[in-house]
């Protein structure tokens, strides 16, 4: 069943179909299966990069660009058309039934942008966003450490302020799309004696500076979608520290409003398309009829039910003007836990086979091989289980904070 | 599909709140539980005649209200969270909808105005005395007699919703290789019907005996398997409903009780050990949320996804409630598991939403089948 | 296999096997099935209470107190033989193989008999400890209150000394078998002003007297098997404090170290027994073919084994001299959690059956709907799970503990 | 039954606790799990001579120590929690198992004590390409050649441990109605041994073509459904002290960075959330520790047991090894999923040891079987 939801949203959708239609290169659908789930750890990430390159691919980011379909959440006057969440997730279910893809600036798009338009000057608006837009500068993110984890605020990279530059030094993790940014946003500490939440700077640098070096860190699963990133004194004009010194952290936590909940309707999609191929791969190995696996398949068809259903929802409640509440958290908690557990049925499905990997040098997997060891990632980045419980928890449910430890308590 | 809430879904909601928080408080479901048949006939009445509660989703035509069945879980849900313990499920839901969904026009014209009005409680009798819930287990049998003078039934029906307290029985039942369903006065000469007691007190069951009593047909003699099949699947969703609401209830008691109970000079919900529970439960309930509101909405649509969504909400929603109802009492300590607690209502409840009309794996399993596994 | 503890322990059987053969009065082993687990809430707790009044029991209860069979492992000037806890298993092995049953003193033997050992003066254990082996005085405890839960060093009852006396007033909750007891004892707060731990005594008193009421208290399974005490000025001599005055947490916390782990290789008989009651009634449900529930029943006979594998594992440790550790914890934890889930298991295998109950007054069960319904207790009473899993990690692991709150922290 | 741990059994698990972490510590597992062999030659002789590993549960009449096999599970959970790569389940349990179990005294004399010392290294192929673990299942022909001339196998082995490093093979063929157990020379002509890229890397498979490949019969041409019966049963008791040995390390693992990671100013293990879980780890570990030691005594005093506590084992310890290798990693947190971190290299293990002789699901169905479910 299709959501309704009232006629301008239905004429908007009819709209956005046709120019979909009109616009995308005859063959993009047939590049790259574009919609499909790319796990963490990157399997099938080098086919649909190399279709990137396609010029197809190139034609389809101009005529977006061209119709302010890239950003397009963003306001005009930044390059955008100020799409609310509602449409932006109709562009992205008319895309996906296109089977052509989004292009999207990555974290340059999701967070880099709404940080500089809420905190930025006018002067960093003009200087930093087109280029986002543009494709010119690729974002990747400075944000975590060895030594931060779920504790972000613990962060220990320092930013010195030297006459009109701040010279940052430290170490990074967790950085992805690394290879392929020539920009980093960075959060350092600029004042060591605050308040650990105070005291932090959230500076944008040139990650093609030579002070900066970096290396992948290769995953269980035998991918290095991470990088760790050396920064030895990086120099960057004060200008690109955004929302002023010591305001990094308030700037880190910003996502605009209206963004959020443009994938709700869309984030099954993908497990949907990989929930009937494990229902296809149960058939090969002649085990879809035995009741436990037939059990741990509807239990996975459900799952991936839900988050339609609750994407819906979301959509639904947007679209009544409901600001989204704790359903980032509850959604990074679901589909996280859902795909670890997922991998764990695939690789009993492919039983004694799943013993054996694929030929090659390094360490391919098969499909499932690799949902089942990526998938462990999912529940620790971008905030663990644990996190996102106790901010489900206290957010949601109004549940009291942890106390926190005394000077002589057993923290010591 | 509609899926938002409107203000006037909204309305619906804390009027139907209202009253059973007047009328129907947890204390007066305690009083009842402990009576044979389980319900005040005057709240009915009254949930009838005011609130237009067992009419919702019946037809204007028919004397209903003519609401769409995502009103009509509203209701249910709210139900489910009160633990009231009358007939709605039994008479708004299954018979109801079995009337609907037959194709016969003078059976609905005759049954259902009482039934919307409140004035016939009526059930559906379809399991036996082997607990099964498919439709191959029917043994009770239906004979015609000589041409005009009607059917006869012979046999026994079990687990029957509130059999003993309904007016109008309807009684599936076999006609040969096919199944049909029948209309029995509950006056009928040579049926018997015995209150069994259950776990769930709110909740009554009943035992009919059938010894060659007279019958009115229903449709066809062949179409009682189809109309059965749909009944069962809206009841799902419907008990889903009522699972949602007893679910939330007892999220809000567990919750609420961790931010007042100190242990350790702390209140207990600041204990990760409770607090990350309560995440995963409101997790479940969201999710159980958003699927029974899709459900509701494919059946107010009549959308052909109703088989599929009705075996996955019937699955989770057992899963969801029984886990969150056990949760509370663990959460509640010693008094979650005291009987004047209230925590053990939703517990048994939930367990006995879980085995009415097949358990979680059943319904997985069924699931496995109408997704084509 | 029998477990191997060397010749000495062999003798040790062979004796006491013979002992019972000789001494067990005829037809006792026919009164009741005095092993079968008797869950909490006291399904077929009324049957084997009506055969404990019966002649034979009352001649087997004399034999064994004149082998100094009851309390054995008391010290012998005590009443009891020292029976190490290797033995005491023995003993036990071969009541319940004789199917004859264990006479015991209930709290008396296990807690108060302990601490007034430990703690007490030679006059109070005179006075206190032969009357517990005799059977005259039976104890039930007052610990718990409303107020405190996992937190027993919360509680508030209040003793005030008043010449040579302690006064007590307060109110306490989950007593068992108050009404079989003539004493209670009692931990009250005798100083307000000391430290939650500090402040609390430890109190022998009378149960029948005038000044104490108690009322049952129902359960969800309908049985009423704890009751909540009135103690409203009940006056005890100060002989009765064992341990002294603001000492009582130290003796509550007295368990004899050589009476621990007795009823190790014997606490999984009675889930053995009714573990097979189980699978009859699959059988007899006709469902034990089914894939789902021979997974469950296989789960149920493992987890039960375990029970058995790990209590001869404790068993041959103390015999072979080791302390046991964080065992009593672990057995908690694990037996109450298993129970919790075979309830579950068994109403599911009763299927749409288990809806109804048996005809009659109250609230009558069957053996499975109580089972599933009283198990809920079982991870509650004597430390909840999460009380459980704190004492294993902070003890048997080393984790460091909670972080006590601060005076202006989040417990406000 | 003796179920204590002895001096003797403490300092033989001391040695050869010192001898892996000396010549076989987590380095050198990476290194050698890049190489097709997975293993040091020079260690493994090293094994053999000075700590007579191999030959621990060998009779000294073949050449062994004649130790119990609960010596044998110590040294197994000891290889198991340093993730040995070498072929010791395959030579000296798998391998030495079939030979015992066989009544053939001549191949007992003529293989065991290369075994024993570990000169030669043995393997047992029984499963073939679809994987199952069914006696049933074994397709691999042998033929008789003229009277004296010995027998010849056609067919194909997969999944055999150390299969190519082997240098004997103890094949299991069916011999018309019948299986029986066969040697074959790792040089024997028409044989083709192909490594296989293994998910676990520290545990080598291949897979083994047979083309008229000349084998001796050992045994009779009846017996090897009864010889294989055993040799799994053995066989998922010693890989459940294995799964023990690393099931123990990783919880160990975790319960150190618990205590040392500091996150909001508190170490982890001071949070509910990881200090509750370690908590069920351990009852989870310790409760597997339990059952090994039961199990290996059984298998030591060649109990009837041994069946029913086998899949027992093996069920449970697949079910413990995979959560605590799961749960070490999410307690690590971003560490936890890298390459470079130890975690995955249990966490594969767990996963692999749960595949290799059939799952926790299908030893849970075989328990259910064994008790007469």
């Amino acid at each position: 069943m299709e959501l309704d939801l009232g006629p301008e949203i239905a004429q908007f959708r009819a709209d956005i179909r046709a120019w979909i239609t009109t616009h995308a290169p005859d063959g993009l659908a047939e590049l790259a299966d574009w919609n499909t789930l790319i796990t963490t750890g990157g399997y099938g990430y080098g086919r649909r990069t190399a279709a990137t390159q396609h010029e197809a691919y190139r034609q389809w980011e101009a005529e977006l660009l061209a119709a302010r379909l890239i950003c397009p959440q963003w306001p005009e006057q930044f390059g955008g058309q100020g799409m609310d969440a509602v449409r932006v997730a109709v562009f992205n279910e008319e895309l996906d039934s296109a089977g052509v893809p989004r292009v999207n600036r990555g974290m340059g798009e999701s967070l880099v942008g709404p940080s500089v338009i809420v905190h930025g000057t006018d002067e960093q608006r003009a200087a930093f966003l087109p280029r986002i837009v543009s494709g010119e500068d690729v974002y990747c993110q400075g944000f975590s450490e060895p030594g931060t984890g779920s504790d972000l605020a613990g962060l220990q990279t320092k930013g010195v302020v030297d006459g009109d530059e701040i010279v940052i030094t430290g170490q990074k993790l967790w950085t992805s799309g690394a290879a392929r940014a020539n920009k980093m946003f960075v959060l350092c500490r600029t004042d060591p004696d605050a308040e650990k939440h105070a005291g932090i700077s959230f500076v944008l640098i040139d990650f093609t500076d030579p002070a900066v070096s970096y290396q992948p860190v290769r995953q269980m699963s035998g991918a290095a979608e991470f990088c760790e990133d050396f920064l030895d004194g990086v120099r960057a004009p004060l200008f690109n520290v955004i929302g002023g010194l010591n305001n990094g952290w308030r700037v880190a936590m910003t996502t605009l409003g209206y963004e959020r909940g443009g994938s709700a309707s869309t984030l099954h999609l993908g497990y949907e398309r990989e929930f009937w191929e494990l229902a296809q791969t149960a058939r090969k190995r002649g085990v879809s009829a035995d009741p436990l696996v037939r059990q741990q398949l509807a239990w996975a068809y459900s799952q991936v039910q839900l988050m339609r259903f609750s994407g819906l929802r979301t959509l639904a409640g947007l679209a009544e003007g409901r600001q989204p509440g704790p359903e980032a958290s509850i959604s990074k908690l679901f589909w996280s836990e859902y795909h670890k557990r997922l991998g764990e049925i695939a690789i009993g499905i492919e039983g004694t086979d799943g013993l054996i990997r694929p030929d090659g040098d390094g360490y391919p997997t098969t499909y499932w091989q690799n949902v089942f060891l990526s998938s462990r990632a999912g529940t620790i980045y971008s905030g663990t289980s644990e996190i996102q419980r106790n901010i489900i928890a206290e957010r949601a449910l109004k549940l009291p904070r942890e106390p926190r430890p005394t000077a002589n308590g057993a923290s010591r | 599909m509609i899926l938002g809430v409107s203000a006037e879904q909204e309305e619906l909601r804390a009027s139907v709140r209202r009253f059973l928080a007047d009328r129907a408080p947890i204390p007066v479901v305690r009083e009842l539980m402990d009576t044979t048949d389980g319900f005040d006939p005057a709240v009915w009445r009254q949930a009838g005649d005011q609130l237009g509660l067992q009419g919702i989703a019946i037809p204007e035509e028919y004397g209903g209200s003519g609401f769409s069945f995502a009103e009509q879980a509203i209701v249910l849900e709210e139900l489910g969270a009160a633990l009231y313990g009358g007939p709605y499920l039994a008479s708004a839901v299954l018979a109801a909808g079995a009337l609907l969904a037959s194709g016969d026009e003078a059976a609905r014209k005759a049954y259902l105005p009482g039934i919307a009005s409140g004035e016939t409680i009526a059930t559906v009798a379809f399991t036996e005395e082997d607990g099964s819930w498919e439709p191959d287990a029917v043994r009770l049998a239906a004979a015609e007699l000589d041409a005009g003078d009607g059917w006869r039934l012979d046999g026994r029906k079990s687990f029957v919703l509130d059999g003993h307290t309904a007016n109008l029985v309807l009684v599936v039942a076999r006609t040969g290789a096919h199944l049909a369903l029948f209309a029995v006065d509950a006056g009928a000469p040579g049926l018997t019907r015995t209150p069994l007691p259950t776990l769930d007190q709110t909740r009554k069951l009943a035992r009919l005996d059938f010894e060659s009593v007279p019958a009115v047909l229903i449709g066809t003699p062949e179409d009682g398997a189809a109309v059965l099949s749909r009944v069962l699947d809206v009841a799902a969703i419907a008990q889903g409903a009522e699972q949602l609401g007893g679910a939330q209830r007892a999220l809000d008691m567990a919750v609420e009780y961790a931010k007042v109970r100190y242990q350790f000079g702390r209140p207990i919900g600041s204990f990760q050990a409770i607090k990350h529970r309560c995440a995963d439960l409101l997790l479940e309930v969201e999710s159980l949320r958003s699927a029974v509101q899709y459900a509701a909405a494919a059946v107010a649509e009549d959308s052909a996804e109703v088989p599929v969504v009705a075996s996955l909400v019937k699955a989770y929603a057992s899963d969801v409630y029984f886990h969150v109802a056990g949760e509370n009492i663990q959460i509640h300590g010693g008094i979650g598991f005291t009987w004047e607690h209230d925590a053990h209502l939703y517990f048994k409840r939930a367990k006995a939403s879980e085995l009415f009309l097949g358990d979680a794996s059943y319904h997985r399993e069924r699931l496995a089948t109408r997704i084509g596994i």
